[in-house]
């Protein structure tokens, strides 16, 4: 890689790319996939976690059922909206084929594009970019779902569905954050100077991440929300 | 056949250019890149808080000498032996180990660096900050103090108001970074960096133990990531996973904590075996017997150990099935274990046995560790084991696996690589004195435990009354204890004067047979001018092309080493030495180190949390833009 | 470097010792073993045959140790041969390069695994039978934790007492454990078996005492670390026969007989008298008069049969000072009680105005050979130091520091308002004395 | 330079066209629909076979994501086992956990 070329994408000059490797692959790739294995017993704490709670907390409000407060009299509905939750999924859903096909269009620079669509298909950029504003679209969902929860009487310490619902979702959202950070930067990297076909890898070890974080909220959203 | 020797066109000079000597300085160690330097790094570092724990330890034992002392208070007791475990597994064992996965799989394996050195440097110093963040406690009285398995809901703000717990939690954070951030790096080093003709099935058996360790951290270190949260935000928070109003249930860390730490217990051995693997052929003369079997129980261990966790929960109350099924699972892993000791055995039996200081650690660890292994099985068993839990018997049992079994194993390792890693042989007879004192030492402190658990004593007592029939067995484990610290003196003599004084070694001073000692002793920094071509298990025994390398080295003289030519001679590109990944591993450790200042002073928590993320952010940023090497 | 070339030869006379250390392990072990037959040099032995579930337990041990034992021996004795046999000589030729030897490999794989199964069949037995429901009609027994002592009920009888467990031989008695805080564990080694205490769960544990345990006094521990005084967490356990246990519950049930006639001290009594205690070295006492104590009512376990390792070893701290010779006024000492901040956190049945449930139990203190978790013996000289200052003699003690003057570690202040005078500690001493 | 063969040969392991991606997205979505449609469809929602079969289609997706857009299907077979290794020991943990602390295994271990 030359010296003017300034990527600020993990470990990217890290790699022995262009050194002898014993089975052709790129490092980088073998490092990001025994993250993502790492980061599978990360979630899958957090959701045993969850599971473990489930039905164990004292007090309301609950996920699913309706619950009075015996000291108020209030009496709060099922708490998770499974509308905007619906939503939010089918956008992340979204956001992988946006972020497949941004690599897609990298990784095929030499394609010749001639009509709109196919020139859409080319446009990495646009693709990138797509995928990082489902991505915030997302996190948007999920803050209005945060507020909403707290605006109905359930915040962060009210009871054990309530601790690991929030830490488990916020840590799914803490992944797709740093995703759109990472996304916003490739995509300024191809709007300055282009990402080169050869630089493929560099956009898969994203779009790899971040389809992780979507397995892990289809995961999220059958045992949370769809589960009662 | 190894094929790694530059050809001799430079002139012998009087010392050559080895990762050690060519650029000096303390500057040059803090922004080293290189593996051979960083693992010289993890080893001072980790033996100085072997050290550290050890005296921790003495303390515990003068307490404990006699019935009815107080040489310190209850609470001191209490944060000395909570340091003392928490110090020996996270900063003394689990580095050492560290220490040999840097300095050696790339050796082995005929690399010239690990994947990503950069993240490797950075590995180091996060393990350096975060054991300095967990130790310096202690000296105000402050230190943590809920047992190095911290079981909830002891550890939480309602029954441990103070900061002990901040700094163990934190502690444990910072140093589950570096441990994952450098199992990243040795799996895909192992996976992708192995010399032509070293396939798997060739590996040297320390790379491959330390190949299925890296699996072990990578899957067991997000748990206690994961209930360490839990607690961070418990205190920090007011959230209720392990809030006992809000309902929560206490076993929910004791299950999380054990599924990590079940795997961290042969995080701790299986790199002390590896050792052993390599030195118990070398002065056997004979190869490794049964390696596919030795590779597979490893890789069996490893997996096995994500099975088993509950059996240090059977006095919890989990059921009769779970107990069986738990039970069941744990007596399993002995098998493999067995077969380990059984193939070493095998490994020894027919060859030509030189008793070096490294050959008479290794075997004291089969000998040692088998002690270890079988009361290991005798609480496999949950009705005995609910008289053994929480007894010296345990304290005895784990012992013989992590000083009998890892320690032995690593002072073993020591001995044996001290002359490549160093260039120096050890001294021999005061390595014996050292071994013999130590083997001595060691039965006297941890064979009694046996006893006086079996006889009824708890641990973690801080004093205990007299009459109770355990006098005697606790006064030699003290004395036993004092005789460790003879022969670890001993140790740190011979381990200092060698290097400096110590007779100069060749490559290969023990005719040992893989590719590190093929080149010289200390390594240059590119370890290999060409890539080794490798075509057996054994590349310096198994000569092909008539030039016995081997014999050649173990003849020689550190004179007949020609003059090391340097990378840059070679044109062979070699990371730059920089200094971002300590300021990264600053940046984060005052990051999440100053999270304790929570409890203390709003603003300057802030201020230091937030000045540490920009810290890390901005050496990042500098880090992941600058290239590895220079442009060549 | 030095050579040692003295120590050199030695060790070369010495090779043939090699492996000494094992060897030497193993006798030492063995007569560990040896030693361990016998309780009474032991009185913690985990090795009995006194409760069904123990007898289960070291049948198990047995044959796990024999096992062990016969492994143990086959690799230690195997190191030793093959050291001696192929230690490298002068003239010993290159060995050969053995890689592996199929058939003693499955051999050294499948042996073991049988004996695992040999050992895994009585285990998994064992663990069904000990955790099978316990009998309906055994003794229930609820054992509550707390930081750092131990809470006994019995429904059946409607007894809450403290620390001291009295249990009648032949009959099951069924343990049902729970934690007010942190985590414990309940074991009495003598008897078998330990369990945790959970907090926010129930856990069980149910043995039968044998017929020769009558009038045994054990000790029970507590094994999970819970704090600052996890090693000062311990009970007594007093083995008695049924019709003891009958009279004794009778007893322990009724509140304690305060101001009736006096009466002179039962045999079982464990007030050391003021002389007695004046003669330790460095120790000064308190004499108690007006201890309007009753004739017992009950059985007591008998102070001669208590095993020399249920009695405590523990001193208090020289830091508390006490005057000598004082005396304490049982009566002035209940009106002192009454009033004093002791009854927010202890109970005395028959005393109106001591409810509280957050310490032991002190309905019959003065019956008890143990104060504070089983850790001083409870006379005269503890028991004022004791009110006095808790924390002091065990450390995180959460009852505060009473005595006038003294350092409250809770509040970080010396005690000033509601603190008692050493004449009112006395009285009160006095008191709890006669509760018997 | 030998970096161009190596990545190369990485990204263009005969991976599939924009088209494959579109017709398994349109496959996920009628997943995702047929999914809360069924949470909504009361006598599914209350059956037995309710749980399963969300938790099946879940894992069909799931499948069906790291097949096509994680490459797994088409890529190295080193990169499956590194994912599915880690994945399999994390199921099993969780179905572990959870029968540690469900009804089945609380009610036994009382005992009473």
């Amino acid at each position: 890689m030359s010296a003017t070329a300034v990527e600020p994408t993990a470990g990217a000059h890290d790699a022995h790319a262009h050194h002898h490797t014993s089975t052709g692959l790129d490092s980088r790739k073998i490092a990001i996939w025994a993250f993502i294995g790492s980061e599978c017993m990360l979630f899958v704490s957090l959701i045993s976690t969850y599971l473990i709670y489930k039905g164990k907390s004292r007090v309301g409000p609950y996920p699913h059922e309706v619950w009075t407060d015996p000291s108020t009299g209030h009496t709060f509905g099922a708490i998770l909206n499974i509308p905007v939750t619906s939503f939010s999924t089918f956008v992340l859903l979204m956001s992988s084929l946006a972020m497949v096909l941004a690599h897609n269009a990298v990784v095929n620079r030499r394609v010749k594009r001639t009509t709109f669509m196919q020139r859409l298909e080319g446009n990495s950029f646009f693709w990138l970019i797509s995928t990082a504003v489902l991505g915030i679209v997302f996190l948007m969902c999920q803050a209005y779902e945060f507020t909403s929860f707290v605006h109905e009487g359930l915040g962060l310490t009210t009871n054990l569905f309530s601790s690991s619902f929030f830490v488990l979702t916020g840590f799914h959202g803490a992944h797709v954050t740093a995703g759109v950070l990472w996304l916003c930067t490739l995509a300024a990297i191809d709007k300055k100077r282009g990402l080169r076909e050869d630089e493929g890898l560099v956009v898969d070890m994203c779009a790899l991440y971040w389809h992780f974080v979507d397995v892990v909220w289809i995961a999220i959203f059958v045992l949370l929300y769809l589960i009662k | 056949m190894a094929t790694t020797v530059a050809p001799p066109t430079f002139a012998p000079a009087a010392s050559s250019p080895s990762y050690a000597g060519d650029k000096t300085g303390v500057w040059s160690w803090i922004t080293t890149t290189d593996h051979k330097r960083i693992g010289v790094l993890y080893l001072f570092t980790s033996l100085f808080f072997f050290i550290f724990g050890g005296l921790e330890a003495a303390v515990i034992r003068a307490q404990l000498a006699a019935p009815n002392q107080s040489l310190v208070s209850a609470e001191l007791y209490n944060q000395l032996f909570t340091m003392h475990g928490t110090t020996m597994v996270f900063l003394a064992i689990m580095p050492l180990s560290a220490a040999f996965f840097n300095f050696l799989i790339p050796l082995q394996i005929g690399a010239r660096d690990v994947a990503f050195p950069r993240l490797n440097a950075f590995s180091y110093w996060v393990y350096l900050f975060g054991g300095i963040f967990i130790t310096l406690p202690i000296f105000a009285g402050i230190a943590p103090n809920g047992g190095w398995f911290g079981y909830a809901p002891i550890t939480t703000m309602q029954y441990n108001p103070g900061l002990n717990i901040d700094f163990w939690v934190l502690g444990l954070q910072i140093l589950g970074i570096s441990s994952l951030a450098a199992g990243f790096n040795f799996i895909t080093t192992v996976i992708n960096l192995r010399a032509p003709g070293m396939h798997l099935m060739r590996m040297p058996m320390f790379t491959w133990m330390s190949f299925v360790v890296q699996f072990l951290v990578v899957l067991a270190f997000p748990v206690i990531t994961v209930a360490l949260v839990f607690l961070q935000f418990d205190r920090f928070f007011g959230t209720n996973f392990y809030t006992l109003t809000a309902g929560a249930d206490p076993l929910l860390w004791q299950h999380l904590f054990w599924i990590f730490g079940h795997p961290e217990v042969y995080i701790l051995i299986l790199p002390a075996f590896g050792l052993v693997s390599e030195v118990l052929p070398t002065f056997s003369r004979k190869p490794l017997f049964g390696y596919a079997v030795m590779v597979y129980s490893g890789i069996l261990i490893g997996f096995l150990g994500f099975g088993v966790w509950a059996h240090h929960m059977f006095s919890v109350g989990m059921g009769p099935i779970a107990d069986t099924v738990f039970s069941l699972t744990t007596m399993l892993i002995a098998i493999p274990t067995g077969v380990k000791i059984f193939n070493w055995m095998s490994t020894m039996w027919g060859g030509k046995l030189q008793f070096t200081t490294a050959m008479c650690f290794s075997i004291g660890l089969v000998a040692m560790f088998t002690i270890g292994g079988l009361s290991g099985v005798t609480h496999a068993s949950p009705p005995t084991d609910l008289q053994q839990t929480d007894t010296y018997y345990v304290v005895a049992h784990f012992h013989y696996v992590l000083f009998g079994g890892s320690i032995m194993g690593i002072f073993a390792g020591i001995y044996h690589y001290f002359p490549k890693i160093f260039g120096r042989l050890m001294n021999e007879t005061l390595g014996k004195w050292h071994f013999w004192i130590n083997m001595i030492g060691m039965n006297l402190t941890f064979g009694p435990m046996h006893l006086s658990g079996l006889l009824g004593m708890p641990r973690r007592i801080y004093t205990y009354d007299a009459n109770q029939g355990w006098d005697l067995f606790n006064m030699m484990s003290s004395v036993g204890t004092a005789i460790i610290i003879l022969s670890t003196l001993i140790f740190i003599y011979n381990f200092f004067a060698s290097l400096r004084n110590g007779p100069r070694a060749g490559r290969d001073p023990w005719g040992a047979s893989t590719l590190e000692w093929s080149i010289p002793s200390p390594p240059p920094e590119y370890n290999f001018a060409v890539l080794p071509n490798v075509t057996s298990r054994y590349p310096l025994w198994d000569v092909t092309d008539g030039h016995d390398l081997s014999r050649e080295h173990h003849e020689g003289h550190e004179n007949r080493d020609d003059r090391v030519p340097t990378a840059k001679e070679l044109g062979i590109p070699m990371p730059m030495n920089t200094f971002k990944p300590v300021m990264a591993a600053l940046g984060l450790c005052i990051m999440i180190g100053g999270m304790t200042l929570k409890h203390v002073n709003f603003y300057a928590f802030f201020a230091v949390v937030s000045g540490g993320g920009l810290t890390l952010v901005i050496s990042l940023y500098a880090w992941l833009t600058s290239p590895l090497e220079e442009a060549h | 470097m030095a050579s040692f070339p003295r120590f050199r030869r030695f060790l070369s006379r010495a090779r043939t010792l090699r492996g000494f250390a094992p060897l030497a392990l193993t006798a030492l072990m063995v007569a560990g073993a040896a030693a361990t037959a016998g309780a009474q040099q032991y009185p913690n032995t985990t090795f009995n045959f006194t409760t069904d579930l123990n007898e289960a337990t070291t049948h198990l041990w047995d044959s796990l140790i024999f096992w062990a034992t016969i492994v143990f021996v086959i690799v230690e004795v195997g190191i030793l041969y093959i050291i001696f046999k192929f230690k490298a000589r002068p003239n010993s030729p290159d060995p050969e390069h053995v890689h592996g030897n199929t058939t003693l490999e499955i051999a050294w794989t499948a042996i073991p695994a049988v004996i695992l199964a040999v050992i895994a069949v009585p285990t998994v037995r064992t663990i069904f039978m000990t955790q099978a429901k316990a009998p309906a009609n055994a003794l229930q027994v609820e054992v509550i934790g707390h930081q750092w002592w131990w809470e006994f009920r019995y429904p059946e009888y409607g007894i809450t007492t403290a620390n001291e467990l009295y249990l009648p031989v032949s009959r099951t008695v069924n343990f049902k454990l729970n934690t007010v805080d942190v985590l414990h564990a309940f074991w009495i080694p003598r008897l078998g078996g330990k369990r945790d205490l959970i907090s926010n769960r129930t856990n069980y544990l149910w043995m039968t005492p044998r017929d020769s345990m009558t009038l045994k006094a054990l000790n029970g521990f507590c094994t999970e670390y819970c704090g600052s005084s996890h090693g000062n967490m311990k009970f007594r356990v007093f083995m008695v026969s049924p019709e003891q246990f009958a009279s004794w519950a009778a007893h322990q049930k009724a509140p304690a007989v305060f101001g009736v006639a006096p009466a002179v001290a039962p045999v079982a009594a464990p007030v050391t008298p003021a002389a007695e205690s004046t003669t330790k070295a460095g120790q000064v006492g308190v004499a108690l008069a007006n201890a309007a104590a009753p004739a017992p009512v009950g059985f007591v376990f008998p102070r001669e049969k208590l095993d020399i390792s249920t009695i405590p070893t523990a001193t208090a701290p020289a830091s508390i000072t006490f005057p000598a010779g004082m005396t304490g006024d049982a009566t002035r000492g209940q009106a002192i009680y009454s009033r004093s901040s002791c009854i927010g956190c202890h109970k005395i049945d028959g005393n109106p105005m001591s409810a509280g449930i957050v310490g032991p139990n002190l309905t019959h203190l003065a019956s008890r050979y143990t104060l504070a978790g089983a850790v001083f013996e409870n006379t005269t000289d503890n028991l004022v130091r004791w009110i006095k200052n808790a924390p002091a003699m065990k450390p995180g003690s959460l009852m505060p520091a009473i005595g006038s003057g003294e350092y409250n570690p809770a509040i970080k202040a010396n005690v000033t308002i509601g603190g008692l005078s050493d004449q009112q500690i006395a009285d009160v001493a006095a008191y709890l004395q006669a509760l018997k | 330079m030998a970096h161009d063969t190596a990545a190369h040969d990485d990204a263009h392991a005969h991976h599939p066209t924009a088209k494959t991606y579109l017709w398994t997205a349109l496959f996920l979505t009628i997943v995702t629909i047929v999914e809360i449609s069924a949470y909504y469809i009361k006598p599914w929602e209350q059956s037995a076979i309710y749980v399963p079969s969300m938790i099946f289609m879940s894992a069909v997706k799931f499948a069906v994501v790291c097949a096509v857009y994680m490459h797994l299907k088409y890529d190295n077979k080193l990169f499956r086992n590194l994912f599915v290794g880690p994945l399999v020991i994390a199921i099993v943990t969780c179905v572990g956990l959870l029968f540690l602390f469900g009804k089945v295994a609380i009610r036994i271990s009382s005992g009473q």
